[in-house]
């Protein structure tokens, strides 16, 4: 069963990414990524982190995407040529990509470990962020902070 | 008066008091044989240490009266002559200095604090030679003294070391009983002989190293007197005379060490024989003579080298003091060729200035005849040639001798200066050196019969040519370039160093090496601004190379992992 | 069941789709989407070896990055007119 | 504590310096560093006392605690001698510092820390108070010294990757293949050549310290030059003994070039700053040579010469203006003969335990070094006689003054003749 929602969920979420990067419209683009994301949240089901999921949709679905589409949308993306001009780039891009995956799946390989998912409830969580990394946590709040500041600092006309 | 004399007086009492403790030195070692005093260690370093110690035996009782004795005259005799010099205070103090250090050289008990003296008698040289420090000549004299005196101090360095590394220690008795083990000629003991000896030829004016000696007469004669021709210059006799048992399983090397001394013998009399400066002539005239003690050494006659050391000190220092009293009654006047008659203006300066030219000559009832004798025969068993080379010298001797004094001494004067004879207090130590060196030579009254008909007569002879030559009629020979090595050092030694470290300095530090480094920074700007063209501002270009070079070190990672 | 190295592979897959993306887009704002992509793939094998904490920090991070860039590409794009990548040569050393 | 106190002591000097703008605070501070490190040195036991705050990665080794001393002693020459300005007091009190953590750090990175921390009040001390083209000259010295700077940083990274620590103890425990030591060798004779510097990495030396004020040239010779020895002695020959062993003819050879080239080219100088910078790097290259002759003699020497020309120095450019009294030429002459190593100065004892080393490994090599010898007598006689027969001479020296010189002198001539406190 968890198999089939297995492959199910993964080729969407690769063609839903191929169509982030391939589409011409921006629009499309961005509703791609929601399904890219969607998929995503369903692995984690799969997986048995629930909690992580809700946030998973809340931060990304909720939040994230919805301010590319404010900004898609606020701003005149026509004529915006949307690909590297040159042939070459493609290859030389590929190529890159091809090198550092293959450097990445080299090291991963042999450090791998998948474990047991039961352990990610939201208590063992909730316990391990307020006290192990207590303190990169009050330290992302000021993250957020600081964002808030500089996004209105930013978004301040001149 | 006193207060002007005080320095001079207070030296010359300390110096005194040290000749009456060396007198109950010699008396207590000729009584009871020799003994060591033990004053604390110095340093020690693993287990090697040195400690400051005095031996007294015959040979060091011996140095010390003679450098006590003669020390104290001359310390008398310079409060004459140093009575109107500002700095006299000063001079004392040196001169006390040196008696300490020429103290610490012969009277140490190992070869190390013996350097220490030894090095301090070259100190002392270098500031009375450079005592009248207005005259810039008077300081590059002094210089030259210590720098060549420190290519011989290199020399003996070099000896201390191979000596510690061969027996472990510099103590004189461990030293001599170690290498009494060793077979005769032993590569260590050949060594450390033959370095002594570069030192020795260093301090005891030989060739190559002697040139320094003839400028060292621009001090104030007392100190030539003293330490350019009593004392200091003896102290390379003393050491190998001291060391004699290194150099007796050394036999090559005492040859060396004769003819050396005979070729120095030869230069010194050759060189003497055309000079117009009266301390010049006596400076050459030291230099041969220490030619003569060396060769004896080299003969393995140590008895007759330290005869004629001694009997040297006292004739040579007194026609230094001599000479000195004439350039007093001459107003500062050196040059032989301005003098004239003055044996009828310095009669006592006269009178003693012959007893120190005739002991010099070698005339038979003054000391010089029998030291002289005692080198001879030494050599003579040795080797023949040499004994007939030094025969040869000693008639330039005589020769020199006898136009110095006739220059000086007879015919008319030849400038104008109002001459006067010396007060007491610089006759009175004269006449005291001139009873001893007419009567030193009695202590070892061995001498052939035959030897005193044929010096006597060929005395008369040389002095008769001679009269005629440069009393009667002045024959002006002067040639103070003549042989002079100075010239040749000059050319083939210090200008190539001077030449060779302006070459460094200004080739090597300024373009080599400056080039060099500023070619290192040139590099590595221009490497920055090629690489600094990468930087294009292309932010896909950059996203490109961030990936790339991921790429780059993980699969390096992978290929080469730490 | 789920192969072992399944989560790894896709997220490898798309972790290489996402950066593909990065280099040859040339709109600013889908190569932000992208980088929220790459994002996304190392979350997915985070949690396949169960490190929920550092999966909820990276959220939190991109949360804040993705804002202030779109910020600043709304910043940019009025001083431009444009989010094309390629007229942004302002870095130059 | 004490250690800590003793580290802090420098540091607190400089703020007090900053704040309240008297020397008589750098006065103070510097007498009561030497005070501390005597009693440091008379009573080790103290270190242990207070176990309290204990630093692990500090200590004081024998030669540690002479570093300490003579630091401490040379400061306050430096300062009581000195009539700078608070700043520049202040920067002489940080390079203190700087020194004491280098000769207590038992620990690479802090080694290298305070090492680096060293070049930048030096840095700065050359910008804000040297005469001349000083702004390319403080360039050069760092330039120079950051390149030695970056070797050791190399071998230390090296190090640690290989016995991942940075604990000396641990170092000196991990056995080295030859290969690796060679390497290892060659970083930290880079690094420890150009702090001495040794030919051919001393062109930053002669006009550095002629840029310097008198003050500065006695910290740059008498203290800051010893890094490299310390260096030498402390990690070189325990860390890399086979490489030194089996290269020991070429590390000598290249050292005692160094010191032939260094006299011979002082002959060629002109001025006093440049004449006895340049013999200074002749002496620091005995120096090493008596360390890489790998005798017990040579490093007995060597340490007794790093004394010997701390002092030396520190009072040949004390006396370095142009002074005409007898109290001064005689005072510059009596350094002048311990700068030539005459005997019964401490200097003799230095440079003939060093030659001994060395003709313990090869008796040519002794002779090869001992010409400097004969070359430095010429040219620091030179230079003394260039100052006795100069006709300039307007500086007036004060009491502290001379106070710091008649210590100095005798200092030079009292360990001469007692040489075994410095042989350690």
């Amino acid at each position: 069963m968890s198999d089939i929602f297995f492959w199910v969920f993964s080729v969407m979420a690769v063609v839903s990414a191929l169509s982030v990067v391939l589409n011409r419209n921006p629009i499309y683009s961005v509703l791609s990524l929601i399904v890219c994301f969607f998929s995503i949240a369903g692995h984690y089901v799969l997986m048995g982190a629930l909690f992580l999921c809700a946030v998973h949709i809340v931060v990304y679905a909720g939040a994230i995407m919805v301010l590319f589409l404010f900004v898609i949308m606020l701003m005149n993306l026509k004529d915006v040529p949307e690909f590297v001009s040159k042939w070459w780039h493609f290859g030389a891009a590929g190529a890159a990509v091809a090198a550092m995956v293959f450097g990445l799946a080299t090291h991963l390989f042999q450090s791998y470990n998948p474990r047991v998912i039961g352990d990610m409830q939201l208590k063992p969580i909730a316990q391990a962020l307020f006290t192990t990394y207590a303190v990169p946590f009050e330290l992302s709040a000021i993250l957020f902070l600081s964002a808030v500041i500089g996004v209105v600092a930013l978004g301040k006309s001149e | 008066m006193i207060k002007k004399y005080w320095s001079g007086i207070a030296a010359s009492l300390v110096v005194f008091c040290l000749f009456l403790v060396s007198i109950s030195v010699f008396l207590r070692v000729y009584q009871t044989g020799p003994f060591e005093i033990y004053l604390f260690n110095w340093f020690s370093v693993g287990d090697f240490s040195v400690s400051w110690g005095l031996l007294f035996d015959t040979l060091s009782a011996l140095m010390f009266m003679m450098v006590t004795g003669v020390g104290f005259l001359i310390h008398i005799y310079s409060i004459g002559y140093m009575h109107d010099d500002p700095n006299r205070g000063r001079f004392f103090w040196y001169l006390n200095l040196f008696i300490f250090f020429m103290l610490t050289l012969v009277l140490s008990n190992n070869f190390l604090s013996m350097f220490v003296g030894w090095e301090g008698v070259g100190l002392c040289s270098y500031l009375l030679i450079g005592f009248w420090s207005s005259n810039k000549d008077y300081l590059i004299a002094a210089k030259k003294a210590f720098v060549m005196n420190r290519i011989g101090d290199l020399g003996f360095i070099l000896g201390l070391l191979v000596m510690i590394l061969t027996f472990g220690s510099v103590q004189f008795g461990i030293v001599f009983s170690q290498a009494g083990l060793l077979p005769i000629g032993h590569i260590s003991v050949v060594l450390i002989a033959i370095l002594l000896f570069v030192g020795a030829t260093g301090k005891s004016a030989q060739l190559p190293l002697f040139t320094w000696l003839p400028d060292a007469m621009a001090g104030p004669t007392p100190v030539s007197a003293l330490i350019h021709a009593a004392t200091m210059v003896t102290a390379g006799i003393y050491m190998i005379a001291r060391s004699h048992a290194i150099y007796a399983l050394a036999p090559d090397v005492l040859t060396v060490v004769l003819w050396v001394g005979v070729a120095t013998a030869v230069v010194g009399a050759i060189i003497a024989l055309r000079q117009s400066d009266i301390k010049k002539v006596l400076a050459y005239s030291t230099v041969s003579q220490l030619g003569f003690m060396v060769a004896a050494l080299g003969a393995g006659g140590t008895h007759a080298a330290l005869f004629h050391m001694v009997t040297h000190a006292f004739f040579k220092a007194l026609l230094f003091l001599a000479a000195g009293s004439v350039i007093h009654g001459m107003g500062g006047e050196q040059n032989m060729y301005k003098m004239g008659g003055l044996r009828k203006l310095q009669p006592i300066t006269f009178a003693v200035f012959l007893v120190g030219a005739l002991a010099l000559s070698g005339c038979p009832p003054f000391s010089g005849f029998f030291s002289k004798d005692a080198i001879l025969l030494a050599i003579y068993q040795v080797s023949p040639w040499a004994f007939g080379v030094l025969i040869g010298v000693s008639v330039l001797t005589a020769i020199y001798v006898a136009r110095l004094v006739f220059l000086v001494f007879f015919g008319p004067l030849r400038s104008d200066v109002h001459v006067h004879e010396s007060p007491l207090i610089m006759t009175i130590p004269l006449v005291f050196l001139a009873v001893l060196a007419a009567t030193a030579g009695i202590y070892h009254p061995e001498f052939e019969w035959v030897m005193v008909i044929i010096t006597v007569s060929a005395l008369a002879m040389i002095w008769w040519v001679t009269y005629s030559r440069y009393a009667v009629q002045v024959k002006d020979d002067r040639s103070d370039g003549f042989m002079s090595l100075d010239v040749v050092y000059s050319a083939v030694i210090v200008r190539p160093i001077l030449v060779i470290a302006r070459g460094l300095s200004t080739v090597m530090d300024q373009i080599v090496l400056d080039t060099a480094a500023k070619e290192l920074g040139q590099t590595v700007v221009q490497s920055g601004e090629s690489l600094r063209r990468m930087q294009s501002g292309s932010i896909g270009f950059y996203l490109w190379m961030i990936t790339a070079s991921v790429a780059v070190i993980l699969i390096g990672l992978s290929i080469w992992p730490f | 069941m789920i192969p072992t190295y399944s989560y790894l592979v896709l997220g490898c897959i798309l972790f290489s789709i996402g950066t593909l993306g990065v280099l040859i887009r040339r709109n600013v704002v889908i190569v932000l989407m992208c980088i929220e992509l790459m994002l996304n793939a190392v979350n997915l094998i985070l949690v396949s070896v169960c490190e929920p904490v550092f999966v909820f920090f990276i959220m939190m991070v991109a949360a804040v990055e993705v804002s202030v860039g779109l910020a600043l590409i709304a910043r940019v794009y009025r001083k431009f007119g444009t989010t094309d990548i390629s007229t942004f040569g302002q870095l130059k050393g | 504590m004490a250690l800590l106190a003793l580290l802090a002591l420098p540091l607190i000097g400089v703020f007090g310096l900053l704040i309240f703008k008297s020397r008589w605070i750098a006065v103070a501070v510097s007498a009561l560093t030497v005070v501390m490190t005597v009693i440091i040195g008379r009573y080790p036991e103290l270190l242990s006392f207070f176990t309290s705050i204990s630093l692990p990665s500090f200590a004081v080794t024998p030669l540690g605690l002479l570093m300490l001393i003579l630091t401490s002693v040379i400061v306050l020459a430096i300062v009581l001698a000195s009539d700078d300005s608070p700043g520049f007091l202040a920067i002489i009190l940080g390079i203190q510092a700087a020194l004491f953590g280098v000769f207590c750090a038992q620990n690479g990175l802090l080694f290298y820390m305070f090492w680096e921390l060293t070049l930048i009040p030096a840095f700065f001390m050359i910008l804000g108070w040297g005469t001349g083209d000083k702004v390319r000259i403080a360039i050069r010295f760092l330039l120079y010294n950051l390149v030695g700077s970056f070797a050791l940083l190399t071998v230390i990274l090296y190090l640690f990757l290989q016995t991942h620590s940075f604990a000396f103890t641990d170092w000196m425990a991990a056995p080295l293949p030859l290969a690796s030591q060679v390497w290892v060798l060659i970083g930290l004779f880079v690094a420890f050549g150009i702090k001495l510097p040794l030919v051919p990495f001393h062109r930053w030396q002669p006009e550095t310290y002629e840029c310097l004020p008198r003050s500065g040239s006695m910290l740059f010779s008498g203290l800051l030059s010893k890094l490299g020895v310390y260096g030498m002695l402390m990690l070189m020959v325990p860390l890399v003994p086979h490489a030194l062993l089996v290269y020991r003819p070429i590390v000598l050879g290249i050292v005692v070039m160094s010191v032939l080239y260094a006299s011979l080219v002082a002959l060629a100088e002109t001025g006093f700053k440049r004449i006895v910078a340049t013999v200074s790097i002749a002496h620091g290259s005995l120096l090493a040579a008596g360390i890489f002759a790998l005798t017990p003699m040579g490093i007995q020497g060597s340490i007794a010469q790093i004394v010997a020309h701390s002092l030396v120095v520190a009072a040949l450019f004390l006396c370095e203006p142009r002074i005409r009294s007898h109290f001064y030429l005689g005072a510059l002459f009596l350094v002048v003969l311990g700068s030539i190593g005459l005997p019964l100065t401490i200097g003799f004892i230095g440079e003939f335990l060093i030659l001994l080393g060395i003709s313990q490994f090869s008796l040519v090599y002794a002779g090869l070094a001992g010409i400097s010898v004969i070359l430095g007598a010429w040219a620091m006689l030179t230079l003394y006689q260039s100052v006795q027969s100069s006709t300039e001479g307007t500086y007036e020296f004060s009491f502290s003054e001379d106070i710091v010189v008649i210590t100095l002198i005798a200092a030079i001539y009292i360990l001469g003749i007692f040489p075994s406190v410095v042989l350690i």
